[in-house]
């Protein structure tokens, strides 16, 4: 559809067309424009914006490496391996489900079928490399081993750090410490939510 | 008030220009807005100039030095006087109205813009003629008119006849304006000075063989410029132009030039009488004889033109009888009635397509009323019938015949006058009544633009009022002429005015009588005078084996013997040579840019080296 | 003193520049040499008291004309060597050393005869802008409003021969495409 | 030998000028990164130094020790040529400018201007017109379709507006009758209500558009318009070759603020109990400061619409301006 | 000491490399420089005679030369230009068509 039909296609009564005002044609009109335009002082609007803003002094700066902004409960950053509370064990129970859904094909993992005949995955890795964090791989989970975390800063030497389990599994000794977090589930609201739902302004 | 003058003077010329920029381009009305504007300016300022005057003023203006060579010294003057305000204010007026009128007459031509520059620069040559303050200025203007009248006749210059009478009456003019220049030369032998008040001044301590000689080549010129006989030919042709020209300027303004001359030179001639007197009587022989070939003429507009003729000739014999201030009224209130006359013409034309015999017309009041009265309007003017301006000019002319013993010039003035009543009725009454001839030649007759006739109106009331101004314009122009007295007696002059009057409501009666009746019979055209006057008395003809014939054949000889074969030969001999040096210096244009500019510097080595080793003293 | 290094450095770096302009084969370096040989001209104007005349060169020589050159240039590849066949360099070398030899002479006779004469001397204590302001707008009037005319018509010339559709704005662009 | 002190003294003074002009442009670009930011609610350089201050440092650093990069095809001499045009013509013109009122310093007394001649004005406007070979030979130089769209860019905006603001001054010139721009200062002596731009606001406008435009700032940048043409003429520049460009662009800002303020703001004569030096930093500052000010607030034109303003409304409105001095003069 | 001479010489010298260029180029541009270099050697000329006989007219006549340049540049550009877009080339040897 060229721009002359979307524009003329049948939409409902509410919407306002703003045609904005009709274009110059000849030089006369477009000096007439011009004078009109320098006279109305709309040239100096956005001059008295700026300074009043100047003036203000209301700096929404973060300096970044000192402050950071901290993350809501939705954030989907660098993922997390989980434990069971109980027993200290990995949640994973090695179904594949994460690696078939995954879109970019970066989860990879090994099972093999244990002593007592329970599957025990041998090897699990991400390759942040490729990540798209999409998600798909913590919706999916049975058991919510595999979440997201809140950590973003994933720069690395090399690329090897990039998909180790160790480093997204909770280390034993924060586990211990009873550091690790239940996650509340996909569409979880943090507990602030209700306050900024409410600051939101309803014409929005 | 030397604003005025320069105003008056030159806003004609800035017209001109100005419609000269459009000449090449399609029609626009705008150059006939400005040219008629500007004449109209030029006409206010001449009559705030006549005021002027009248209240004894006189404007004479040193415009700039023309020519300062040697003993010659020409400086370039106008004067405004009581004679020349007069010619101002009738030249402006007859052209701001013919302008006016042109604007409708000339609608659909598509040399419209080229008549409106035309006819604006006539106005500025016409000012120039009468406003100069010494001879050589009114030759300029002279010529100057000579030269818009031959392009306004041959204005439709694709047509062979137009350009053949634009040529015939540029000739004729510049023939008669040798005699004028020889003229010129001795009156600047005699006096070392053009100006009219120098010369003028010392004309009393002159030879009067010499001043004799001098009236006659100046009359000369004013008979080519003015058409008389045996220069006459050229103004019945000159009709060819369109109906405007022929109102402006040969009837109104450009062919009384002749009798402007005489007047201006008013001092000269009364010197000597003599000269005077052979003016006065070719014009009474001109007054009758243009007359009578005006009686039997089919041409509309030729009728008129030879109307024309015969009054310069009344003109012509007020100005040699010494009757200055009559001559110039009768020019003035000419002016009037004629071109009135001539533009009412114009308009039967327009009615009908072109058509000019008057065979063919008849029965157009019913279609064209108001034409048909300003036109007898203008006849009965020209007629000379009280109460209309025609009368009081024409009759003083008579009277003044007869005052100095000329019995002759009155008889034929007379017998004159008699022809004009006839032939101007048996025009109106073969136009505007008798049988609708037209209809059976399938012409559609219809009057033409209203503001066209509402221009003609000031004429129409000109024509009739204009006599009643005779003793205030008499009173006006003597203070500069020399008065005339009329010594008979107040019932003598009575008498002669009854006499004429009476005779020429007659003629015209008469005239209504028959023309209403159905005119003359088919017989009278096989009768010899019939034949005589159709022919213009042969001198056409005369013309042509006299003159033309011979010249003919002399130039061919000059063409084929002298030109041909000593000239030619001479010149392509020079051009062969010539050739032949191009040929072998072919080379050296190679057209190359860069051996162009080698050559080039040669040259400047070549120039600088002369420039240090050539001295003239070595 | 400084007069004479002044002038002798000048005439050093504009007779150089103006060598560079005539021998290399480069547009743009001839280019950029000409505009610097204008600059360094203007120098001998300052040190001819003519400090009017010589700003008048930067600002019109420097400033416009040979802007517009270079603006012409653009039209032009300019970065490319331009091959010239030259015949007859002898003939062209020995051209010009003798109309130079001419010329001086011709331009050193007034100066050996000391003939001529100052038709407007300068005035002691008038500026030099002052003078050459009463001369221009009295004596020499007209020429100097017939420069403007030829200026005017040169103008004129110069945007009527380069113009191609030079009325087009990209508004009437738009417009005659049909997206307005 | 006085002779020799002129030259030494004249020598010191342009060493000064030549420094304190190349520190305020450099100090310029500091102070335009903060208000830009401040405007935009942004910190602006925060890192290097208390407040950024080492801003300057590091940058002159990072300027001169990058690799001095000559791309393969240019012209080379004329590439390398064209920066130091750019800076140098606009130091150049600072020779004419007087700063500050005249001082003295143990009993010799100093004219803060380089060389007074008597054509000032006129010789500011002709090193400015050199100004515009840099940009020019950049883009003609470099071989880069971007860099000759700019050099082009460069020519029409400058020459156009070198009309606009010739004529724009011509006003005031008339009325003062000097060229010198110390006399067009003691015109104004004697406190706000004698300043020119009172007298002459329009030429005051004019002249402060073609100002900006002279100086490609923000409403008329096209030469170096990012979102067009990458970065105009110096699109192959890197380095200091590309950092002298940029101080001649801050020493033309300075400039066109000496002179606006010399010519339509009273100079540095004194105002009420403000010393004429202090006043004049004042004015400069403030008129530096509505440089960047502009800039931030406005968006750019387009070249159209640019030669449409400056051909058809600003250079007949200069005319008129010129004109209607005349008559009221005469 | 700088005398009149001197500049004169200078102006002679100046002119003959602008006769060199006319002479020697092929390229319409570079025709134009040539041009101008003569018309500046005449210049100094002009503001030297000027200077030592104190009279202005020298002056005035150097304005009148720099106004005809700049309306030179103005037509000869504009030709030049219009040359290019129909040829292609701006050599002179392409300029040959008004061979005798």
């Amino acid at each position: 559809m060229e721009l002359r039909g979307f524009k003329n296609r049948n939409v409902s009564p509410g919407y306002i067309f703003f045609e904005g005002e009709p274009k110059p044609l000849t030089s006369w009109e477009r000096f007439k424009r011009f004078s009109s335009r320098a006279v109305k002082g709309e040239l100096f609007v956005g001059l008295w914006i700026v300074l009043r803003e100047m003036i203000r002094f209301d700096i929404h700066t973060v300096q970044y490496p000192m402050e950071k902004l901290r993350m809501g409960p939705r954030y989907r950053a660098i993922h997390k391996l989980l434990r069971l509370f109980e027993s200290g064990h990995e949640r994973c129970i090695g179904c594949g489900l994460c690696e078939k859904i995954c879109i970019s094909n970066c989860i990879k993992m090994d099972t093999k079928v244990d002593e007592k005949s329970r599957k025990l995955v041998t090897q699990y890795s991400i390759n942040f490399g490729r990540c798209i964090f999409c998600g798909y791989c913590a919706e999916v989970c049975p058991e919510l081993a595999i979440v997201h975390g809140s950590s973003y800063e994933h720069a690395s030497e090399q690329r090897a750090s990039f998909g180790l389990k160790e480093d997204m599994l909770t280390p034993l000794d924060k586990f211990k410490a009873n550091k690790q977090k239940e996650f509340p589930g996909f569409g979880a609201l943090s507990k602030d939510a209700d306050k900024f739902v409410k600051k939101t302004p309803l014409a929005y | 008030m030397e604003k005025y003058l320069y105003v008056a003077l030159f806003a004609p010329l800035v017209g001109s220009l100005f419609s000269l920029l459009f000449t090449a381009q399609k029609k626009n009305v705008i150059t006939a807005l400005v040219t008629s504007g500007l004449l109209l300016l030029s006409f206010v300022s001449s009559l705030s100039l006549m005021y002027a005057v009248h209240s004894d003023m006189i404007i004479h203006v040193k415009m700039m030095d023309w020519i300062s060579a040697g003993n010659l010294n020409l400086p370039f003057g106008f004067v405004v006087d009581n004679v020349s305000v007069v010619m101002m204010v009738t030249v402006t007026l007859v052209s701001s109205i013919v302008n006016i009128y042109s604007m409708g007459y000339m609608m659909h031509d598509k040399g419209y813009n080229r008549f409106f520059t035309y006819i604006s620069a006539f106005v500025f040559s016409m000012l120039i003629l009468v406003m100069s303050d010494n001879f050589i200025g009114l030759f300029i203007g002279w010529e100057g008119v000579g030269l818009c009248s031959y392009l306004l006749i041959g204005f439709w210059y694709e047509k062979d006849t137009a350009s053949w009478a634009g040529n015939e009456a540029f000739i004729m003019n510049r023939v008669a304006d040798l005699g004028m220049l020889m003229g010129l030369f001795l009156i600047y032998w005699q006096f070392g000075s053009f100006e009219y008040d120098v010369v003028f001044a010392h004309i009393g301590g002159i030879n009067p063989a010499v001043v004799t000689t001098i009236g006659l080549l100046l009359f000369i010129g004013a008979m080519g410029k003015s058409a008389q006989f045996p220069f006459h030919t050229w103004l019945a042709d000159a009709m060819e132009g369109p109906t405007p020209v022929s109102a402006l300027i040969h009837a109104a303004t450009m062919v009384t030039a002749g009798v402007y001359l005489i007047i201006r030179a008013s001092a000269l001639f009364s010197l000597v009488p003599e000269v005077g007197h052979v003016i006065a009587t070719l014009g009474a022989f001109v007054a009758v004889f243009a007359a009578s070939m005006a009686l039997v003429n089919r041409d509309l507009k030729r009728i008129i033109a030879y109307s024309t003729l015969s009054q310069l000739g009344y003109m012509f014999v007020a100005a040699g009888l010494g009757a200055y201030w009559i001559a110039l009224f009768h020019l003035m209130t000419h002016a009037f009635f004629k071109s009135l006359l001539f533009l009412g013409a114009g308009n039967i034309m327009h009615a009908m397509d072109d058509e000019l015999d008057i065979k063919k017309m008849g029965g157009l009041f019913n279609a064209m009323p108001y034409t048909a009265i300003l036109m007898a309007v203008a006849s009965v003017a020209l007629c000379g019938i009280y109460p209309f301006a025609g009368y009081f000019s024409k009759d003083m002319i008579l009277a003044a015949a007869f005052n100095g013993g000329n019995y002759y010039i009155w008889a034929a003035l007379f017998i004159g006058a008699g022809m004009t009543a006839f032939y101007s009725f048996r025009l109106i009454m073969m136009v505007f009544f008798g049988d609708k001839v037209y209809k059976k030649l399938g012409f559609h007759p219809h009057e033409t633009y209203p503001f066209v006739l509402w221009t003609l109106l000031p004429l129409g009331i000109l024509s009739t009022i204009a006599g009643f101004f005779e003793h205030p314009f008499e009173e006006f122009t003597t203070r500069l002429l020399s008065k005339y007295d009329f010594s008979f007696s107040h019932t003598t002059e009575i008498g002669l005015i009854f006499l004429t009057l009476t005779f020429v409501i007659l003629v015209v009666l008469a005239t209504i009588y028959k023309y209403g009746r159905g005119g003359f019979s088919k017989q009278i055209e096989t009768m010899p005078l019939y034949i005589l006057l159709k022919n213009q008395y042969f001198i056409p003809k005369i013309y042509e084996t006299m003159i033309f014939r011979p010249y003919y054949v002399l130039s061919r000889f000059a063409w084929k013997q002298i030109d041909v074969r000593i000239i030619d030969f001479t010149v392509d001999l020079i051009a062969k040579i010539l050739y032949l040096l191009g040929q072998r210096s072919r080379k050296m244009q190679s057209g190359n840019l860069s051996d162009m500019l080698r050559w080039m510097v040669v040259g400047i080595v070549v120039l600088l080296a002369l420039a240090i080793f050539y001295r003239p003293g070595m | 003193m400084f007069e004479v290094i002044a002038f002798y450095m000048f005439s050093i770096l504009v007779i150089g520049m103006f060598l560079i302009v005539v021998f290399s084969k480069n547009a743009l370096y001839s280019m950029s040499a000409l505009a610097g040989g204008m600059i360094f001209i203007s120098g001998f104007f300052f040190l001819l008291d003519a400090d009017f005349l010589g700003v008048v060169q930067i600002i019109v020589y420097t400033g416009a004309i040979m802007a517009v050159y270079a603006f012409g240039m653009m039209f032009f590849d300019t970065t490319r060597d331009v091959k010239e066949n030259i015949r007859f360099k002898k003939i062209i070398y020995g051209l010009s050393i003798l109309s130079a030899i001419f010329l001086i002479f011709i331009l050193l006779a007034p100066v050996y005869s000391g003939k001529i004469e100052a038709l407007y001397p300068s005035i002691q204590g008038v500026g030099n802008i002052q003078m050459i302001g009463l001369i221009l707008f009295t004596k020499y009037l007209v020429p100097f409003e017939l420069a403007a005319i030829m200026l005017l018509a040169a103008m004129i010339s110069g945007i009527v021969l380069v113009k191609i559709k030079m009325e087009e704005t990209p508004t009437d662009i738009e417009v005659a495409r049909g997206e307005k | 030998m006085i002779e020799t002190a002129l030259i030494v003294e004249t020598v010191v003074k342009a060493v000064i000028a030549l420094a304190v002009v190349a520190g305020m442009g450099a100090f310029a670009t500091f102070i335009e990164r903060k208000i830009l930011a401040f405007m935009q609610r942004r910190l602006g350089p925060m890192h290097v130094g208390p407040y950024g201050l080492l801003q300057l440092a590091a940058d002159g650093i990072k300027l001169f020790t990058k690799e001095d990069i000559i791309p393969q095809n240019v012209v080379k001499p004329i590439f390398v040529i064209a920066p130091v045009i750019a800076s140098a013509s606009a130091f150049v013109a600072i020779a004419a400018v007087p700063y500050f009122p005249e001082f003295t310093v143990f009993g010799y007394t100093i004219h803060p201007i380089i060389s007074d001649i008597n054509v000032g004005l006129l010789f500011i406007m002709g090193a400015a017109s050199v100004g515009m070979y840099g940009p020019l030979l950049a883009g003609l130089s470099s071989h880069n379709k971007w860099s000759l769209l700019g050099g082009a860019r460069a020519v029409i905006q400058l020459l156009s507006f070198e009309v606009v603001s010739g004529l724009s001054i011509l006003a005031p010139i008339m009325m003062i009758g000097s060229l010198s721009l110390i006399d067009m200062n003691d015109y104004q002596i004697g406190g706000v209500a004698n300043w020119l731009i009172w007298k002459q606001p329009l030429a005051f406008v004019l002249f402060a558009i073609a100002g900006f435009a002279e100086t490609n700032r923000t409403p008329f940048d096209l030469i170096e318009f990012e979102a067009e043409i990458v970065s105009g003429y110096a699109t192959e520049y890197s380095g200091m070759r590309w950092g002298l460009f940029f101080i001649g662009e801050y020493a033309n800002m300075i400039t066109i603020s000496v002179l606006v303020s010399i010519i339509f703001l009273g100079g540095y004569n004194d105002i009420w109990f403000i010393p004429g030096a202090i006043a004049m930093l004042i004015k400069v500052s403030l008129w530096i400061f509505l440089f960047l000010w502009v800039r931030a607030a406005w968006p750019h034109v387009r070249p159209d619409q640019l030669m449409w303003v400056c051909w058809k409304v600003l250079m007949p409105l200069a005319l008129i301006n010129v004109l209607i001095t005349g008559i009221v003069l005469v | 000491m700088i005398t009149l001479t001197h500049y004169l010489v200078l102006s002679g010298i100046l002119f003959s490399i602008g006769i060199v260029g006319v002479l020697r180029r092929k390229n319409l541009l570079m025709l134009f420089f040539s041009t101008e270099i003569l018309l500046n050697a005449v210049n100094i000329g002009f503001a030297a005679v000027s200077k030592y006989y104190g009279d202005l007219s020298g002056q005035i006549f150097s304005f009148f030369i720099i106004a005809i340049a700049a309306s030179e540049v103005a037509v000869g550009l504009g030709l030049l230009v219009l040359w290019y877009k129909r040829s292609g080339t701006i050599d002179l040897d392409s300029l040959q068509m008004m061979k005798g």
